[in-house]
């Protein structure tokens, strides 16, 4: 296949990189979901990519499953519930800003060495992305934990499934089939779901701030 | 006319009609009904399997083998008695006004699915199915845990919903890795990531992959299992669920997030041929023993005490899967039978007496005896049956696992002592007082349903006096197979 | 059994019955004299006795079975005793029937019923004395245990017969063990018998005694029984004494004429015992109660010290 | 008797009649009539008829069964041998007592359904003898458990009264404890083999470390039982929180079956015990026994007091096995076999003595609502059945002859005075002590039943309604005069009784008490020698007898048998009330002042102005200051420490799960 296309997926891996870092350290909500849609879109470009490259046609259509959810569906989800429920800011993180970058940056080396020797092994068309697909899940997983309102936590979880997501495509030529739209179902599911408790949080504590929600423990 | 696509077909049918039939009276007589026929076609697959042996169907992408065959078994069992059990349970919650016909509604068609995806997730020759089929049963009994609507039970189905889907978020990535070492074997089709496949070639993974992919797929599956510290949705879904749903979660979802575990670490054994897996899986289990110990002899609230209890024996469980070897693995496998059985039909038992008291805080439970005996001795023969006192089955796998932890791992049996001494007390301390003594009870205005209790309680008893031949059978292929 | 074994056992229980009283009054008549008083006669005891069976016997209302039956198991328990110590001869058909363990059990019997009778009426005099008389007993009775033991294991045995003839038997040579036994044994017998400085026969100050205590409610002949018992403990004692620590001249096996050199060998030693006994009781004073188990706890250690020295020395 | 007499099936018949009779109790929860009429006197009648089977089967070689319950692989595996079928043979004979003296006792007033009671109290009598019977790990633990659970129930049959939940809690928990430390113990026994039977582990030799391991987890796990410092909490508090019948089985037989486990790990199971075993036995038993006297002298309610006891025997009996432990290990069979008799038949004479004790509290109980002594007295004029029972049961406690329990002491003196052969050095000079020890604890065993018979049986009632306390019924002086009976011919006849209970020894040692010839003749004791040592109760009774006979006699032919009735004299002190006899306390308070540090004492002490004055003291365990408590309170600690996982915040959570990914992908990668 062509260096052409290799460098294409590489660029694309960058870029959910340095998505992830945005969402890491973006506080409005609305641009939250903006970025999580460039993050699917930037996923279903590379799985395109490496469809076109190998010639695997299951590809397309995980990608166009990627796009249509990540890029269209859950977005638009997203903004009618910001809308409706008339959250805009996430405004204290739990750590300032700079010390995540500082972490977030201690992750991404972890997960390049953690990377490393498997990506030997990968037939695969561009080697760094497996490294790459491990930061993105470690850093929504570090977003998740220092966000404190709902929203952005629910975004940190579907961010951390696109790197999921890019794992499976760009190291492993794409999951079975049945697999993918096993996966993809469940994410929406789960994400409406998601919706419904939103909204049921609210009326019961009016607020999504999640320090509502730490009544359950030993005392 | 094939057992095993009824035995996924009944349920998930069941769960969509229910949801269509509407919020009716006999819901709760549909719902027993369809759980019934799902055991009927688990006793008839069974039966196939004792005949013919060990099956696949549709491909290879199902497979009955004596591992699961049995956990099929019981999952239908179970969620049948739990069934027989919600009935006049979940009409007193309308009586007490904690439940709308639309919650039930909700209910019953949830627990059909749920039964459903536990199913899946057992008989599926696919990881990835399995992966699908753990996400969907968070997702249903999410629901489940939130049907109250009350705040506590909110933040407990946040809680369970976060910390789950982040879990199995881990898994999914252990998953991808799984199949990424395995295609290097198998090529890119689709049965890659088909167990049966990858246990033939399993010595042939790629052991820097299959490490890493395990160590994920411990700690997502394992947030499931409820191993200590990524225990913490647990305890809460437990409690602030209905009583039915925390039967099942104890008594079959650990359960099925256990059994995938093993499935997982039979791969990572086999491509590492070192004990790495069988290690991190005793460490993990030995911690959530003690830790639950300790947990359980500072609780209140009665169905969070026996969901730690729960943590502990799932940790004890494995621990003695981590030990590998057959002894241990029969005993774990026992274990998951016996203890599955037994907590449920305690959670049975707490539900009434819970209800009955108009409260879930064990200060205000007392002298169950004196109201209805039946309750009080379910209780109590219930718990001084998990708590691993003989005849019941509990003592029988409890007996294998110490007696072969002390002599492979001696190092661990003071532990263990200390953990089940502790664990002993606290649970003890607290039940014998709602047992005995004065009352401050009130009575139902539906007849409690305690076959069920008592069923169980009996089966666990059978248990630990006489397996039957068939289910030593299984359990000894079983434990061969998993090494 | 032979008929040597019986007469010899026969002549042991007369001997007993009748020297019993005597050294009580032997003793009674060197502590008059040592205390500058008229002595009674010698059979003094014998006359009391005489009196007492006269008597008719004044019983409490309350008093039950157990009561009237004290007297005569305990007057029984004695004089089995002393018919098992050997005093004259060795060869005594009775002594299989009980070693020295069962001696001292055999003590601690008739400490029972005593105590028991005197809790029987129910006045505070008789249970004071019941717990004194027990408090005595369960200090005593391991010191003179740890005597015997000394004793046996020297000779390598708990039978009294065996003990004396081996003892006998041996060269005069001191061993220290048979000092500190002795001296053991001789603080056990003054608890044992009420004597001073532990209790004071003679006393009838209510708060000080134990042994006046326990027969408090007793008249007739079952004081009488009770006395005559209590001087044949008395004798058993120091015939157990002189069995132990001075045993040359008792009779062997079937060996009639050292039988009847046994009997004047025998008078003599209880003679000096008693005076020795009598100079004792007067040289000391009686000690406060509270300090009797310090006393016996004294005599218990040098029991046991009398053990180890005899392991230690073997000697 | 020849070993094709089917004495194993006949047992196990026995016990599967007890299951039936229990079954046909809970059959009828509410008919007091039949289960107290006919169910228990079946079920003492069996008792009897098991005890024919176990002595039918003591001069016979073993007899093993496999049951088709338990593990696969490892089915139920029964065994009869010498030792199994002594202890039967205990249980048979107490158990009837116990059995015909409960169908008198049990009322309906007492808290749960008699059916109920009749199925718990037979599934304990069952449990036990299955313990007895068990041949292989799986089988023991089920029965061991089975009777605690049972006796477990037993003793909170009252549960309405909050102390004997407490009771009830704490005998379940100490008994789990050490049954975990038992499992243990068959752990390191299987040596690697995974085969959980008896017969492989007595196949097995371990090397010493390993072996002392399996032993102390034995002494840990039986000692928790038995009641050995400092595991004997629980005893004081479930004795008399039991209904009589329940604390007689506990107490006279169940405490035994510890004992019976400990000689069969020790001396059967591990074959050639060390001798520091033997040391350490010795030690902890003295402790114990010096313990329970003590502190039986001090108590104030008469169960209490006889569970104490209890403490103390079962120390001595300890003392007797490790003395034995100590001649085996230094080669020395004959007098093992005198130290393992001495072991044996007091494990006899206290079940029968102790059963017969707490019937009698039972009785009394029953007819007095009282169980303080401070409320009793004067019970011998009112109930002369129980008082005359009870007073050969003391003195049999008191280890006085002719009595049963003389003669056990005899033999574990007799034990201690051959010491003196022993090779090593430091042992000769210890073990005199333990005598020393031994002997005062029997003393101070005379001072406790003096206190105990005197002040429920003797002197004036100290309070008005015992006057209408009514003597025990049928079926209760049946049970008292059976083991009245016991205590008497046990204590008379102990030459028969220990040639039929030798085998046990010789089972155990390889070597018996009657090796070379008989132990003495029949009327004579001399286990060794003549020369050596003898006893011979018989006679001494005799002539004790005949001296009484004679002297009544004489003394009324020769004076007169006058006898005139008198308020008592006194000293002449007019007006004396009940009130002034001594008290419990009273009695008790020499042994308090004399080891007074071992007591935790809380006095209360009226001031000179008082004008209702009170004197108040309470005596608690030094072993729940020293060890439970600070054990509780170290887990509370810990658990709070563990509580600090759970704080409620979900971001911390996650935190958790995110660390222990990234740990474990540190180890994986490394």
């Amino acid at each position: 296949m062509s260096p052409f296309a290799v460098q294409l997926v590489n660029l694309f891996a960058a870029a959910m990189l340095l998505l992830a870092f945005a969402m890491l350290s973006q506080r409005r909500i609305l641009a939250l979901i903006h970025l999580y849609a460039l993050q699917g879109l930037a996923l279903s470009a590379s799985t395109v990519t490496v469809a076109w490259a190998t010639g695997q046609d299951h590809l397309y259509y995980s990608a166009a499953i990627t796009f249509t959810l990540k890029v269209l569906l859950l977005p638009w989800i997203l903004h009618r519930l910001i809308r409706r429920l008339s959250v805009k800011w996430d405004v204290e993180t739990l750590i300032n800003i700079p010390t995540m970058m500082l972490v977030g940056i201690v992750l991404v080396v972890f997960s390049f060495n953690l990377a490393l020797p498997i990506s030997e092994f990968s037939r695969s068309i561009a080697r760094g992305t497996l490294g790459i697909a491990l930061a993105c899940v470690l850093l929504s997983f570090l977003m998740m934990i220092t966000r404190s309102k709902a929203v952005p936590q629910v975004i940190g979880f579907l961010s951390m499934e696109n790197g999921l997501f890019f794992a499976a495509t760009s190291a492993t030529y794409g999951m079975p089939m049945v697999v993918e739209l096993g996966i993809a179902l469940d994410v929406l599911v789960g994400m409406v779901i998601l919706g419904v408790f939103l909204f049921q949080i609210r009326e019961q504590f009016d607020s999504l701030d999640i320090h509502h929600l730490e009544k359950l423990k030993e005392d | 006319m094939d057992p095993l696509a009824i035995l996924l077909a009944v349920p998930l049918a069941g769960g969509f009609s229910l949801w269509a039939l509407g919020e009716r009276d006999s819901a709760p007589e549909i719902n027993a009904a369809f759980s019934f026929a799902t055991f009927m076609a688990a006793a008839w697959l069974t039966e196939d399997v004792i005949s013919t042996g060990p099956i696949t169907a549709f491909h290879e992408q199902f497979f009955v083998d004596p591992l699961n065959v049995f956990l099929v078994a019981l999952t239908a069992f179970v969620a049948f008695t739990t069934a027989l059990f919600s009935r006049p349970y979940m009409r007193t919650e309308r009586e007490h006004g904690r439940m709308t016909p639309a919650r039930l509604r909700l209910y019953h068609s949830m627990y059909q699915l749920f039964t459903f995806t536990m199913l899946l997730a057992l008989t599926t020759n696919n990881m990835g199915i399995l992966w699908v089929a753990m996400e969907a049963a968070t997702l249903t009994t999410v629901l489940l845990v939130s049907v109250y609507r009350t705040a506590a039970s909110l933040e407990a189905a946040w809680k369970y919903f976060i910390l789950c889907g982040v879990g199995i978020a881990q898994a999914l990535f252990g998953t991808i890795l799984l199949y990424f070492a395995a295609e290097r074997v198998l090529g890119p089709q689709g049965d890659a990531l088909l167990w049966t496949h990858l246990d033939v070639v399993k010595h042939q993974l790629e052991p820097a992959i299959m490490s890493l992919s395990f160590v994920f797929l411990l700690v997502g599956y394992g947030t499931k299992v409820g191993l200590v510290p990524l225990h913490n949705w647990l305890p809460d879904a437990h409690a602030e669920g209905p009583t039915p749903i925390s039967a099942v979660l104890s008594g079959l979802l650990l359960n099925v997030a256990l059994y995938s575990v093993i499935r997982c670490k039979v791969l990572a054994e086999g491509a590492l041929d070192s004990r790495f897996a069988g290690n991190m899986m005793m460490g993990f289990g030995l911690v959530s023993t003690l830790a639950a110990a300790f947990f359980l002899s500072r609780q209140r609230d009665i169905k969070r005490m026996f969901a730690y209890s729960s943590i502990e024996h799932m940790g004890l469980m494995t621990f003695a899967f981590g030990m590998g070897g057959p002894i241990a693995n029969f005993a774990g496998l026992l274990h998951m039978t016996v203890h599955s059985l037994v907590k449920s039909a305690i959670f049975f038992a707490v539900g009434h007496a819970a209800q009955k008291a108009g409260t879930q805080v064990m200060e205000d439970i007392r002298g169950l005896l004196r109201v209805s005996p039946r309750v009080g001795w379910g209780l109590m023969i219930g718990t001084l049956a998990i708590l691993g006192m003989p005849p019941f089955g509990v003592f029988a796998s409890e007996f294998l696992i110490l007696t072969t932890a002390m002599r492979e791992h001696a190092w661990a049996t003071p532990l263990l002592l200390l953990a089940l001494g502790v664990a002993f007390a606290a649970i003890l301390r607290r039940v014998q007082p709602m047992v005995f003594g004065e009352t401050t009870l009130r009575r139902l205005p539906y007849q409690p349903a305690l076959a069920p209790v008592f069923i169980h309680l009996g089966l666990g008893l059978m248990l630990g006096l006489y397996i039957p031949p068939y289910l030593a059978a299984w359990y000894q292929q079983a434990a061969k197979l998993l090494g | 059994m032979n008929v040597e074994g019986v007469f010899a056992q026969l002549t042991a229980a007369v001997v007993a019955l009748v020297l019993g009283p005597l050294l009580t009054g032997w003793v009674n008549q060197w502590r008059a004299w040592l205390q500058n008083r008229t002595a009674p006669p010698l059979t003094q005891p014998f006359r009391t006795l005489h009196k007492l069976f006269w008597k008719e016997s004044v019983m409490a209302h309350e008093a039950s079975a157990l009561y009237r039956l004290a007297p005569y198991v305990v007057f029984s328990c004695m004089l089995l005793a002393s018919m098992i110590i050997p005093t004259l001869s060795t060869n005594l058909p009775l002594a299989p029937a009980a070693d020295a363990i069962a001696l001292v059990g055999l003590f601690a019997l008739a400490r029972l019923f005593i105590s028991l009778a005197a809790m029987d009426v129910g006045t505070a005099f008789g249970s004071l004395g019941a717990r004194r008389e027990m408090l005595v007993g369960f200090l005593a009775e391991p010191a003179f245990l740890m005597v015997v033991f000394t004793a046996s294991l020297i000779t390598d045995s708990t039978s009294l017969a065996t003990i004396v003839s081996s003892l006998s038997h041996r060269s005069l040579a001191i061993l220290p063990s048979l000092a500190f036994a002795g001296v053991a044994f001789t603080m056990v017998s003054l608890a044992e018998n009420a004597r001073v400085p532990v209790d004071n026969p003679a006393t009838h100050l209510e708060l000080t005694m134990i042994h006046e205590a326990l027969v408090l409610e007793y008249s007739g002949r079952h004081l009488a029984l009770l006395e005559w018992a209590a001087s044949l403990k008395l004798f058993a004692y120091s015939c157990a004494g002189l069995a132990l620590f001075f045993p040359w001249g008792v009779a062997e096996a079937n060996d009639r004429t050292a039988l009847a050199l046994a009997l004047p060998v025998l008078v003599a030693k209880l003679a000096a015992g008693g005076i020795a006994l009598a100079v004792i009781e007067t040289i000391l004073a009686k000690m406060r109660i509270f300090r009797v188990p310090e006393f016996l706890a004294t005599a218990f250690l040098l029991g046991v010290l009398a053990l180890l020295v005899h392991l230690l020395l073997g000697a | 008797m020849t070993t094709t007499f089917p004495a194993l099936d006949g047992v196990l018949a026995v016990v599967a009649a007890w299951f039936a009779i229990g079954v046909a109790g809970i059959a009828v929860p509410r008919s007091l009539r039949f289960v107290a009429l006919f169910l228990f006197p079946l079920s003492a009648l069996l008792g009897i008829v098991l005890a024919g089977f176990a002595l039918a089967a003591l001069p016979g070689a073993a007899q093993s069964a496999i049951l088709p319950i338990g593990l696969p692989g490892l089915p139920f595996h029964e065994r009869l041998d010498a030792l199994s079928a002594f202890f039967l043979a205990v249980l048979g004979l107490a158990g009837a007592g116990v059995s015909i003296f409960a169908g008198g006792y049990f009322r309906a007033g007492e808290g749960t359904a008699p059916g109920l009671m009749c199925l718990q109290y037979h599934v304990f009598l069952a449990g036990m003898a299955m313990v007895l019977l068990a041949d292989d790990a799986y089988a023991f633990m089920v029965s061991w458990e089975l009777m605690a659970l049972a006796s477990f129930f037993l003793v909170t049959t009252n549960h309405r009264i909050p102390e004997i939940q407490r009771a009830g809690f704490l005998y379940l928990l100490i008994a789990h404890i050490g049954a975990i430390g038992i499992l243990l113990c068959f752990g390191v026994l299987q040596a690697n083999t995974g085969d959980y039977t008896f017969a492989n582990m007595r196949a097995q030799h371990l090397p010493a470390l390993r072996a002392s391991a399996a032993f102390l987890l034995a002494l840990f796990g039986f000692g928790a039982k038995a009641g050995i410092l400092p595991l004997h909490v629980w005893l004081p508090e479930a004795h008399p929180a039991a209904p009589s019948p329940v604390s007689a089985l506990m107490s006279g037989v169940m405490l035994k079956t510890a004992i019976y486990g400990l000689a069969r790990v020790t001396f059967d199971l591990l074959g050639s015990p060390l001798w520091w075993w033997g040391v350490v036995a010795l030690a902890l038993g003295l402790a114990t026994a010096l313990f329970g006297a003590v502190f039986a002298a001090a108590q104030v309610d008469m169960k209490r007091l006889l569970a104490y006891s209890s403490i103390e025997n079962m120390g001595l009996v300890v003392v007797a096995f490790g003395l034995a432990i100590v001649f085996r290990a230094y080669g020395m069979p004959a007098l093992a076999a005198l130290a393992l008799m001495a072991m044996l038949y007091h494990c006899l004479n206290h079940a029968v003595f102790k059963s017969l004790l707490f019937l009698g509290t039972g009785s009394v109980l029953h007819a007095t609502q009282e169980r303080s002594l401070g409320k009793l007295g004067g019970l011998l004029r009112r109930m002369p059945w129980v008082a005359w029972t009870a007073l050969v049961g003391v003195i049999a406690a008191a280890a006085l002859p002719p009595s049963n329990g003389f003669v056990s002491e005899w033999l574990l003196l007799q034990g201690f005075l051959f010491t003196g052969g022993l090779p090593n050095p430091y042992l000769r000079m210890l073990v005199p002590i333990f005598a020393a020890g031994v002997v005062l604890v029997s003393a101070l065993a005379g001072y406790v039943m003096v206190k105990f018979f005197g002040v429920i049986f003797l002197g004036r009632p100290r309070e008005e309604k015992l006057a209408e306390a009514h003597d025990a019924g049928f079926l209760e002086r049946l049970g008292l005069a059976w083991l009245t009976a016991g205590c008497v011919l046990l204590g008379v006849f102990p030459v028969a009784v220990m040639e039929i209970v030798d085998p046990g020894a010789t089972l155990l040692l390889g070597h018996g008490l009657a090796q070379g010839g008989r132990i003495g003749d029949w009327l004579v004791l001399a286990p060794v020698s003549a020369e050596r040592a003898s006893y011979s109760p018989f006679a001494m009774l005799a002539v004790a007898l005949a001296v009484v006979g004679l002297v009544f006699v004489l003394v009324r032919r020769v004076y007169h048998g006058r006898v005139r009735r008198a308020p008592p004299w006194d000293c002449g002190y007019p007006l004396q009330t009940a009130r002034m006899q001594d008290t419990a306390e009273g009695f008790g308070q020499p042994i308090r002042q004399i080891f007074e540090p071992l007591f935790r004492m809380k006095r209360e002490l009226p001031t000179a102005f008082d004008t209702a004055p009170r004197y108040k003291v309470t005596i608690e365990d030094p072993m729940w200051h020293g060890i439970y408590e600070p054990i509780a309170r170290a887990t509370e600690a810990f658990s709070r420490i563990v509580g600090y996982l759970q704080r409620g915040r979900i971001a911390i959570y996650l935190l958790y799960s995110f660390l222990t990914l990234v740990a474990l992908l540190f180890l994986a990668q490394a």
